[in-house]
């Protein structure tokens, strides 16, 4: 309508059009950070860096984490804290390859890994929602928890995918347009992710209930229902991801997801999603992700020690987030 | 006890294999292993390299060592990637790296499983480990004869494991349950620790306090042992005998003490390690173990589980890892 | 009479604003020096530069004739400038004396002497009027009312040449007004310079000496005598424009049916019994002292308080499904706090204003994003948000602009009811009286409306009936033509002996 | 002037004197969890549970995490956090655990340990307030490159105590009115911490940082410095740590401290501290840890497995977060 009249000139509308630029640039820092630690691969190593293998290598490593991360994205723009993901996913992979749910096929595998991790995300989202209980501790438990479960019905042991199921391990070992399934997965929720956070109300909500629930809450949006189904999102991510590292391990495992809730938050944050909530991009979560992943990567191509990765890691992470500081300086200067 | 010089690297010496040691052609031996956050594995990884180090004829190449499935599988992806001539893998978990090592055996890369099995016999050419159902009976045999021997009736034995989880874990629960069982004797208390001094100390000390009196305890893993026995100090019991496991240079220091409660170990030795980076050696290279009389390596080696006590310890210091 | 303060040619930048383009200041010693001028005209960035919060980029400052420079907020209160800033600045978990004396604690080797800092606290709140404060209370228990008193005490315990006070009264009452006027008069009788901010130009009449007037950033005019200035002239100087300062012309047609119907609403602790009726069309009132319950009564009209009692819109019933339901049925609230309880803060001025009408722009949960920046856009036009640009975070906007984006939230929406708590707070003239025509508008395109006010001759102006309420009870209920500011004060105010204020029927 | 006759009567300000019970009625929660899990003890285990060697051993237990708590109680109440505690505990003990270090004797190493610990410590607080580092990043990397520094300092193994630094040991296995001396180091920590927290300027000035960093600022403190000093005493408090724990395992490891960042943080929230800072209390934090360490030492001496006490622990969470909320809601009324 007429809203050029009220624009200012010098500072065009973020359309639809504009939004990757302004994304870009929101993300320098951990864009420059990649390609900095690509340019090293290619110096380095380069006759093993740049092969497709290696790249599928690290995107099928990404995933798993990847859609753990997108879950965790939401849930802390929405101003809370998920430390229950590895869990609920190992929680989610031993149900799935129970031998009572292998009988019924892949199909039903899935089905039962996501409804798992669903439902784990909604009783910790209720606990925080309806019980009041602070996301830290009711995660916690949840974590705590869905651990001891998940060792209680494997017995603490790894659990065989059956040969009939194996249709679920071609999702990893599979090549469609010379990918493995697996990385279309991971593609496809953060697609879904973006679009739910930026195009729907469910996302503006998020970002509401994270930003000020009062706020929202005055406006006429049902913070806890809402705050309830964040959760409930996480864990769904939590079940997709069960499913990927079943095909990727071939096994359902209690031990499977270890710490994930770490490198998850490590990488929402890196990406620029503040842990008080209400700001916050998916594209920045996954660019801080694929930083932590190809560091990894580098660090295995190079034959690094451990003790000097671990030290290399700390220092990179200072670097990245410093530079990335920079670059946000350099747009909204501050007082002292 | 990284404090005393570094010991000689522990693998026999190469007298009878004179011939297999020799230069031949040039090989790529990639190695992945869990991350070395503690005395055993890093005894192994290091092992691992040293060996490795001393042909001229081996380029080794380790990856990220990482408690995380996920990565040790990227990891393996990527020494398949790079096309090695044979590959060491200590997997987090057997089963769940089955599938990346039956690929690298796919690709024709000669795999030797080192220590945590594969369960399926087409994802590796060797396997070389520890006997871990052994090191149960071992250590179940030795407790069992010193209570039989001191006429105990009905005792407390306690048995502090270390990562529940893992299957070699439940291989040594089971097999000091066995022999106990032939003793007439049971396990009266379990619980695990991670492998660790700290947790070792912590779960030990509650464990002494559930049993005022104990008989005998088993502990599973040397390097954990080191909290046990401070914790035992601590608290100032004596009054039973302790069995440790792995064989760590530490542990058997302590059993050369008369006053000390550990009284023995089993071993698990991570002397295996050197042995995986010579067989993948060989095979990459298509030549057979010189004391055999076949051509080629065989297709498994199991360690024997030994008992160190007071007695033969002299023998195996050399031997032990410092934790 | 010599010159304490002088400010000159004060610039100061912020990205993509200018929010102070040369502005010359001075204040004497022993007078109130008020700062007039419209929301986002630079008052408070001019005074956090004299506070050390913000460094000017351009510009001087001379403090007792001598050219100061300030690194921080401890250089100017080492200086003698000693600030209550608009925005509170108490830290709920610490005490009241704790907060006073923050910064500057009564410490011994680095241990707090706790006695002697609550004794001097108490002597502080006494001497602001305030004794049943207690010092060793926590702050965040407190009501706004009462913060503010913490704030002022603690403006107080600095041993300041001058004080700065931005809109101190906004969160105060009348009668608390009066009584910070007389500390005020206490302060400059002893010699101490005192800036003095606020939108209500009654009150600078009253205390103020000179004047000085911004205008975008820019001194529009200095050293205006306080009293005798014409209100239009101050007016005009403020706005550049003419500005009626009165209140726009009741309706005198019929009211609607009734939209609003609240019967025995009670909220344990606050109010009892408590039962009105709003017609369409009509603006009802409620007048009482800070305190009295009447923002707990909106709040649970509202669904956003348990409470009992009954509450229809349209006659249809409010209760249970609380806030979301109260939406649904038409209603809307623009809360006392408009940052703590309205706005998000980092997002943009049209996501806040589109935030309570999200299911008007969603088909199946997906946002149809052209349409609600398009709508946000009229609303900025039509209530003249300045800046008017829709995509600047909302954080960066005046007070009163923040205002007017919380009212456009709901005007986007078509209510049927509209609950304005304190509504005005903190916006200056030209706006507010914008805010009335537009209040005014509504009304008149058939919503009834629920206000708020602790300024008397507002809701007397605006409101078509008016409801006293004292100590959470409706205790007198009038047209608003029939009552004028003594009557109101005195029932507000009246002791609690029984008085013999007889509830009235309404109309 | 007529100011009471604005306020309504019958709601008192809170007084001075009522504090303490307010403060004490906080802690109500906490306390019958406490109670609870002690009647437990008494009906389940009555013969070992309630004697001294028993207690001692659940003190010595908590001791370590115990020290860590108290410096993470300041930190979080000044709005940040530490996840770097285990790990730099670790590089503390380490560092004092090195042949060149030990044969300095045990002061020497004591001193080191503290040293170490405070300057880690120090090393995060200046990237978070002069580097405007998020702290959960910063302290990341810190956990990170701390590990692996400690890792190749004790070249992956556990250093021993030597013979002659055995003074070291007797912290732990000496008696002293019947208690191991490291029960008095972390009673003195605790109470040293309470004092400063509540009846020094540094304390106070951490709820305001905490609590309204705006604010403080205004008011004249250095908000940066103050930051950087908060993590230097919980660096402070590690390097303690490091010493106990030297004491207890006779050794110094990388491997120690792993995962106490997530105990020590749990303890502080269950303690009503909150994440967001500006609230809380020592003596919180200390009921929270004695809880989780009480309900391991319960586990053991009933003999439960590992998986059943994941369950119980993440359940017990749950129930004593939500009694404790009960306990918080009867105080003060809020609204739905
Ligand atoms: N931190 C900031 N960043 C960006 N812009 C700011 C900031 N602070 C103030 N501004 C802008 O500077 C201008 C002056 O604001 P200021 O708060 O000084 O106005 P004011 O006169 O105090 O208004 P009010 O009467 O509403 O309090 C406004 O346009 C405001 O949007
Ligand atoms: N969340 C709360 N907890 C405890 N007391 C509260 C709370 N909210 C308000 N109060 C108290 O309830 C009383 C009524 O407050 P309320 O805000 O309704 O007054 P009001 O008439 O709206 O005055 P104002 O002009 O400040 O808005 C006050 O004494 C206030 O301190
Ligand atoms: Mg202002
Ligand atoms: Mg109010």
């Amino acid at each position: 309508m007429t809203n050029h009249s009220i624009r200012r000139p010098g500072r065009p509308y973020t359309g639809a059009g504009l939004l990757g630029a302004v994304g870009r640039a929101r993300h320098l820092g951990l864009v420059a950070a990649l390609a900095l630690l690509a340019v090293v691969g290619l110096v380095t190593v380069p006759e093993t860096f740049a092969t497709t293998s290696n790249l599928v290598t690290v995107l099928a490593l990404a995933a798993t984490i990847g859609v753990i991360t997108v879950g965790m994205t939401f849930v802390i723009i929405g101003g809370g804290i998920d430390l229950s993901v590895g869990a609920v996913m190992a929680l989610a992979s031993v149900w799935a390859t129970t031998l009572a749910t292998q009988s019924y096929g892949p199909v039903v595998m899935v089905i039962c890994a996501v409804l798992v991790g669903t439902g784990a995300g909604l009783l910790s989202g209720f606990l925080i929602s309806y019980g009041r209980m602070v996301p830290f501790i009711a995660t916690l438990a949840m974590l705590v928890a869905a651990r001891g479960l998940a060792e209680r019905m494997s017995d603490r042991r790894t659990q065989l995918l059956q040969p009939g199921n194996s249709a679920l391990v071609d999702l990893s070992s599979g090549r469609v347009l010379g990918l493995p399934p697996i990385v279309f997965v991971f593609a496809a929720v953060v697609v879904a992710g973006w679009v739910v956070l930026n195009r729907t109300t469910f996302g503006r909500r998020t970002y509401a209930v994270g930003g000020n629930p009062e706020a929202a809450k005055l406006a006429g949006i049902d913070v806890r229902k809402h705050t309830m189904l964040l959760y409930g999102l996480s864990g769904l991510c939590c079940g997709i991801a069960a499913v990927i590292i079943m095909a990727r391990t071939t096994t359902g495992s209690s031990t499977h997801g270890d710490l994930y809730e770490l490198d998850a938050i490590a990488a929402v944050i890196i990406g620029g999603t503040l842990l008080t909530g209400g700001r916050g991009t998916i594209g920045g979560s996954i660019l801080g992700l694929l930083i932590f992943t190809l560091i990894t990567n580098l660090f295995i191509l190079n034959g690094l020690n451990t003790s000097d990765q671990l030290i290399a890691k700390g220092l990179i992470i200072v670097i990245a987030v410093l530079l990335q500081r920079r670059s946000l300086r350099s747009r909204t200067q501050r007082d002292p | 006890t990284g404090n005393e010089p570094q010991a000689a690297v522990s693998s026999p010496a190469p007298a009878a294999t004179e011939g297999n040691d020799v230069p031949g052609e040039k090989v790529v031996i990639g190695f992945s292993a869990p991350a070395a956050d503690h005395g055993w594995i890093a005894a192994i990884a290091k092992n691992a390299e040293a060996t490795a180090k001393r042909y001229g004829d081996v380029e080794f190449r380790p990856v990220q060592p990482t408690n995380d499935v996920n990565q040790q599988i990227s990891a393996v992806e990527s020494l398949i990637a790079a096309k090695v001539n044979a590959l060491v893998i200590l997997p987090n978990d057997g089963q769940q790296l089955n599938q990346i090592a039956r690929r690298a055996s796919d690709a024709g890369i000669p795999v030797v499983n080192l220590d945590r099995v594969f369960p399926d016999k087409l994802s590796y050419r060797t396997w070389i480990g520890g006997d871990n159902y052994g090191m149960g009976v071992a250590a179940g045999h030795y407790i069992g004869a010193a209570l039989k021997e001191k006429n105990v009736a009905d005792p407390v034995i306690v048995e502090i494991q270390g990562i529940a989880t893992l299957p070699l874990t439940q291989d040594r629960s089971k097999g000091f349950a066995d022999a106990l069982k032939t003793y007439g004797f049971r396990v009266t208390a379990q619980q695990d620790a991670q492998f660790t001094v700290e947790t070792g100390t912590s779960v030990a000390s509650n464990l002494l306090q559930a049993h005022k009196k104990i008989d005998a305890l088993w502990n599973h893993d040397d390097d954990q042992g080191v909290g046990v026995l401070a914790a035992i100090n601590e608290a100032g019991r004596n009054e039973f005998v302790m069995v440790g496991g792995a064989g760590s240079a530490n542990a058997m220091r302590e059993i050369q003490k008369p006053d000390s409660v550990l009284k023995a170990t089993v071993t698990y030795s991570p002397s295996m390690a050197s042995s995986a980076v010579k067989l993948a050696r060989l095979i990459a290279q298509g030549k057979g173990m010189g004391d055999l009389v076949e051509n080629q390596v065989p297709q498994s080696i199991t360690l024997a589980s030994e008992t160190i006590t007071r007695e033969n310890v002299e023998r195996y210091l050399p031997l032990g890892f410092e934790s | 009479m010599s010159e304490l303060l002088v400010m000159r040619g004060i610039v100061k930048r912020f990205p993509g604003v200018r929010a102070l383009s040369g502005v010359d200041f001075s204040v004497r010693a022993g007078e109130v020096h008020c700062l007039l001028g419209q929301n986002g005209a630079g008052k408070s960035t001019l005074i956090k530069i004299l506070a050390g919060a913000h460094r000017p980029d351009e510009g001087t400052v001379t403090l007792g004739g001598e050219q100061v420079r300030m690194a921080g907020p401890p250089d100017a209160i080492r200086l003698g400038v000693a600030t209550i800033y608009q925005e509170l600045d108490l830290v709920d978990g610490l005490s009241v004396a704790e907060n006073v004396f923050l910064g500057h604690e009564h410490a011994t080797f680095g241990f707090t002497r706790r006695r002697a800092a609550n004794r001097a606290a108490a002597a502080l709140l006494a001497r602001l009027g305030h004794p049943e404060i207690s010092p060793a209370m926590e702050v965040g228990r407190l009501a706004p009312a009462g913060k503010q008193v913490v704030s002022m005490a603690r403006a107080l315990s600095h041993d300041a040449r001058v004080i700065v006070m931005d809109e101190p009264s906004a969160a105060l009452a009348h009668d608390e007004v009066r009584g910070l006027f007389r500390v005020i008069r206490e302060l400059t009788a002893q010699g101490v310079a005192v800036v003095y901010i606020s939108h209500r130009l009654e009150e600078i009449r009253e205390i103020g000496d000179r004047v000085t007037v911004l205008k975008d950033g820019r001194t529009a005019a200095a050293g205006l005598p306080a009293r005798d200035t014409p209100t239009g002239r101050i007016v005009s100087l403020m706005t550049g424009r003419k500005v009626e300062y009165v209140f726009p012309p009741r309706r005198v047609a019929a009211f609607g049916a009734e939209v609003l119907r609240v019967e025995d609403l009670t909220v344990p602790g606050v109010c009892s019994g408590v039962s009105f009726s709003v017609r369409a069309g009509e603006i009802v009132g409620l007048a009482g002292l800070v305190g009295s319950g009447r923002t707990e009564i909106a709040e649970a009209v509202y669904g956003a308080r348990g409470s009992t009692g009954r509450v229809y819109v349209d006659g249809r019933p409010v209760r249970r499904g609380g806030v979301k339901r109260a939406v649904k049925l038409g209603m809307g609230l623009a809360p006392e706090e408009r940052k703590a309880q309205a706005l998000l803060l980092e997002e943009s001025l049209a996501r806040n204003i589109t935030l309570g009408s999200l299911p008007r722009y969603s088909r199946l949960g997906w946002l149809d994003r052209r349409r609600e920046r398009a709508d946000a856009a009229g609303q900025i036009k039509a209530l003249d948000i300045r800046p008017p640009d829709p995509d600047r975070p909302v954080r960066t906007l005046s007070g009163g602009n923040q205002q007017k984006a919380v009212l456009a939230r709901w005007l986007i929406n078509g209510r049927r009811l509209l609950l304005l708590d304190e509504p005005t707070r903190g916006v200056d003239v030209g706006a507010r009286a914008e805010l009335y025509a537009v209040i005014r508008g509504l009304t008149d395109a058939g919503i009834g409306v629920l206000l708020i006010s602790s300024e008397v001759p507002e809701v007397l102006g605006l409101a078509d009936r008016v409801l006293v309420i004292r100590e959470g009870a409706v205790v007198h209920q009038a047209d608003a033509a029939d009552l004028d500011e003594h009557r109101v004060l005195d029932l507000v105010m009246a002791a609690q002996d029984g008085t013999p204020h007889k509830e009235e029927p309404g109309d």
